[in-house]
């Protein structure tokens, strides 16, 4: 046991030993990815989503004829400067800890008479096929651009959802044995070139939760935070969540409580 | 159709700076679907910006521009509040055309 | 439809309309399109294509340059730009080596457009990006090679 | 305590990280575990295929690590760790390297395995290694994550001993086996690869005339 690990100090001696050159490189990688980044910065294609969104929440649809002017994202009836920042929260007219999407769904089925299953079937794009969603949800995270998250949880069912999603964050499970934590719960790490972040620290939590939603280059989408953690889950090779499930928005809880206190930089642009 | 462009327009020193981002798929007729079925090209092809009536820049596209086409350029000339008007058509036919004040 | 009238009407502007009533059919665009370049976008090869854009083999230049970062964080989106300081500039394209059609796009610029243009490309792999010049009748020409990596959790 | 405990100890301290104030670290979830476990359950489709369910099924190594958030203490880890030994299965044919080339296509595979109605996975589609999302290996590959160690000229530091040749089979096989609640997957045991698999991907560390090993 010793002596393997005495074998593993020489190791990590040896790796920094070769880790100058590395080094080199790597900043060199670093600097390219920053010039790509800046580059993608200026014309984010979700500011034509955002604009989309704008006339969806103004527009009488549904068999109600209503636009969705009067929902409540938790700040009252229509008022969604830093309604996106201070959720997921809990509703009392719903008895429940909602996030934005649940509470959008929510507003257009109470106040647009469409059925869930109906607002919830396009509940992403694909490739031809928008989503409505999106497009209220790059809205709405817009008009909290510029404001700090503030999920202090102090509600006992939003306490106690902020409790769960912890719980759900170090879950280990499946063929790769994986959690969020393994990949989110160190510092300075990447995946391929990818910085993770320590979604355990305001900092990490912070960096990562206040980009979104953000267009994905890769997808070529807006993706939601809904989206992002059930992909989150495809990727550890589970089955995925149901939209709108309640341990995702345990998750997103555990998460803005995590980051309350950064300034919100949305919509955000990334891989 | 499609949905409206974000056009930005702005001149400095006499020199106006335009960038554009369109809504497009921009489809390379080379992505199959999930059931293994080769999905149609679909892409502008042709994009023209204007100065008031004169021309100030076109372009062909081929379906290799990224999907929600950027596009940023310089032109001499332009004053605040005048117009810059972006028209494009894709190879199925559709068009649109948008326009912002230069700022 | 609604959704986005209102938003363009919100915009407050005119030409929007005219947009809207150009594409539902009610008038032609206010545009004069070229004939697009089925050839050059059609063909394979850099060869192919320069043939196809009546650029022959062109010049290097140094007064020619390629922006755009040496790596690039996913292939679907790759910023690129053209940018020379050669005079009577008519003509930009931009090309890629590895792609299957390797002409991304062109760009005819009128007299008073500066010969500095950018946009955003797809790339399937690591490769060599061409920008083309036409400076008077003469073609020239600039490589850089933009790596793409691959990203995220791999799936 | 003897002397032999407490030097590793010191050992442990110094090479992982907070490996002492584990008793006061509150399990995840806290008093409400239990019900983040039936939630989470619940969260499911209830047409989704068994098989996919069993997925999120929790062995007892997955189960403690969870508990002590990948850090248990060491009486424990060693537990895990002599659990997990105890699975290592080796190729029929007792040859530990394989084909380097094959190795170094599986450890830039990050697809196969996916699951659900969103994103699958095409019927068949290989499962890679993705040992480049976490590793550094060929310095041809700029695109390599960090986190887990480098193993850039693995064999050439090492050298191949038959003994550095097993532990890197038995490393990617069952990480637990070493470490208890790593963040390596353990490849072997869930049937990820196969031991021919994994013993191209120690040929890819180990052979002179791999990428990992030149430059």
């Amino acid at each position: 046991m010793v002596q393997r690990m005495l074998k593993s100090v020489v190791g990590i001696a040896l790796a920094c030993a070769f880790g100058g050159p590395a080094i080199a490189q790597d900043s060199k990688v670093a600097d390219e990815l920053a010039k790509y980044r800046e580059a993608l910065a200026d014309g984010n294609p979700a500011d034509l989503l955002e604009a989309k969104g704008e006339g969806l929440w103004a527009e009488k649809r549904g068999p109600k004829k209503a636009s969705l002017e009067q929902c409540d994202m938790g700040l009252g009836p229509g008022k969604l400067e830093g309604a996106y920042a201070q959720l997921p929260r809990y509703f009392k007219d719903t008895g429940k800890v909602m996030d934005v999407e649940s509470r959008l769904v929510h507003c257009m089925v109470t106040l647009q008479g469409f059925t869930q299953a109906e607002v919830t079937r396009q509940w992403f794009s694909k490739p031809g096929t928008e989503s409505d969603i999106e497009a209220l949800v790059t809205f709405i995270g817009a008009k909290s651009n510029g404001m700090k998250i503030n999920v202090p949880a102090t509600h006992p069912e939003e306490a106690k959802m902020a409790k769960m999603g912890e719980y759900i964050f170090y879950r280990r499970s499946g063929p790769q044995d994986f959690s969020c934590s393994i990949c989110h719960g160190q510092e300075g790490k990447r995946i391929r070139l990818q910085e993770l972040g320590n979604l355990t620290t305001k900092d990490g939590a912070g960096f990562a939760m206040k980009t979104w939603p953000s267009y994905r280059v890769s997808q070529g989408a807006v993706w939601t935070m809904q989206r992002r953690l059930i992909d989150c889950m495809r990727q550890a090779r589970w089955p995925e969540p149901n939209y709108l499930a309640d341990s995702i928005i345990a998750l997103e809880t555990y998460l803005q409580k995590t980051a309350t206190g950064t300034v919100m930089e949305t919509p955000g642009i990334k891989r | 159709m499609g949905n409206p462009m974000k056009i930005r327009a702005a001149n400095k020193d006499g020199v106006t700076e335009v960038k554009v981002l369109v809504s497009h798929e921009m489809e390379t007729g080379q992505r199959k679907d999930a059931a293994g079925a080769v999905v149609p090209a679909w892409f502008i092809t042709e994009l023209v910006a204007k100065h008031g009536d004169k021309t100030v820049l076109s372009a062909e596209f081929g379906p290799s521009v990224s999907k929600n086409p950027y596009l940023a350029f310089k032109f001499k000339g332009g004053a605040k509040g005048e117009k810059v008007t972006v028209s494009w058509k894709d190879n199925k036919g559709d068009s649109r055309t948008d326009e912002a004040a230069i700022g | 439809m609604n959704n986005q009238r209102r938003t363009v009407l919100k915009s407050g502007s005119g030409a929007a309309l005219l947009g809207m009533l150009a594409a539902a059919g009610i008038i032609t665009p206010g545009m004069a399109l070229a004939n697009w370049n089925k050839a050059a976008f059609d063909a394979k090869s850099m060869a192919d294509t320069l043939k196809a854009l009546g650029a022959g083999a062109p010049a290097d230049s140094k007064d020619v340059q390629v922006t755009g970062p040496d790596i690039a964080e996913n292939g679907a989106v790759v910023p690129v730009g053209v940018a020379t300081s050669l005079p009577n500039v008519s003509m930009v394209a931009i090309l890629v080596e590895k792609n299957p059609n390797a002409l991304a796009a062109t760009f005819t610029l009128p007299a008073d457009t500066e010969a500095n243009v950018q946009t955003r490309i797809k790339m399937g792999q690591t490769s060599n990006i061409y920008a083309l010049v036409k400076s008077g009748d003469k073609f020239f020409m600039a490589t850089k090679e933009i790596k793409v990596t691959l990203g995220g959790c791999g799936g | 305590m003897n002397l032999k405990f407490a030097l590793f100890g010191a050992l442990s301290l110094a090479l992982t990280t907070p490996a002492v104030a584990q008793k006061s670290v509150e399990a995840p979830g806290g008093k409400y575990a239990k019900d983040a476990e039936q939630m989470f359950r619940a969260s499911f489709r209830a047409d989704n295929p068994k098989y996919w369910m069993t997925r999120l099924d929790q062995d007892e190594t997955m189960k403690t690590c969870q508990q002590y958030r990948d850090n248990p203490p060491r009486p424990i880890g060693q537990k895990l760790e002599k659990l997990n030994a105890a699975t290592i299965r080796y190729p029929v044919d007792g040859k530990l390297i394989g084909d380097w080339k094959e190795g170094e296509k599986l450890a830039a595979v990050g697809t196969g395995g996916h699951i659900g109605f969103i994103q699958p996975d095409p019927p068949g589609r290989v499962r890679g290694g993705n040992c480049y999302a976490c590793h550094e290996l060929a310095k041809k590959e700029v695109a390599y994550g960090t986190i887990g160690p480098s193993l850039h000229h693995f064999g050439k530091i090492r050298g191949n001993s038959d003994e550095i040749i097993k532990y890197a089979y038995d490393k990617i096989y069952n990480s637990n086996a070493f470490t208890a609640c790593t963040n390596m997957p353990r490849f072997g045991l869930h049937s990820w690869l196969t031991p021919e698999q994994i013993t191209h991907i120690v040929a890819f560390l180990m052979d002179p005339e791999s990428p990992v090993n030149k430059d």
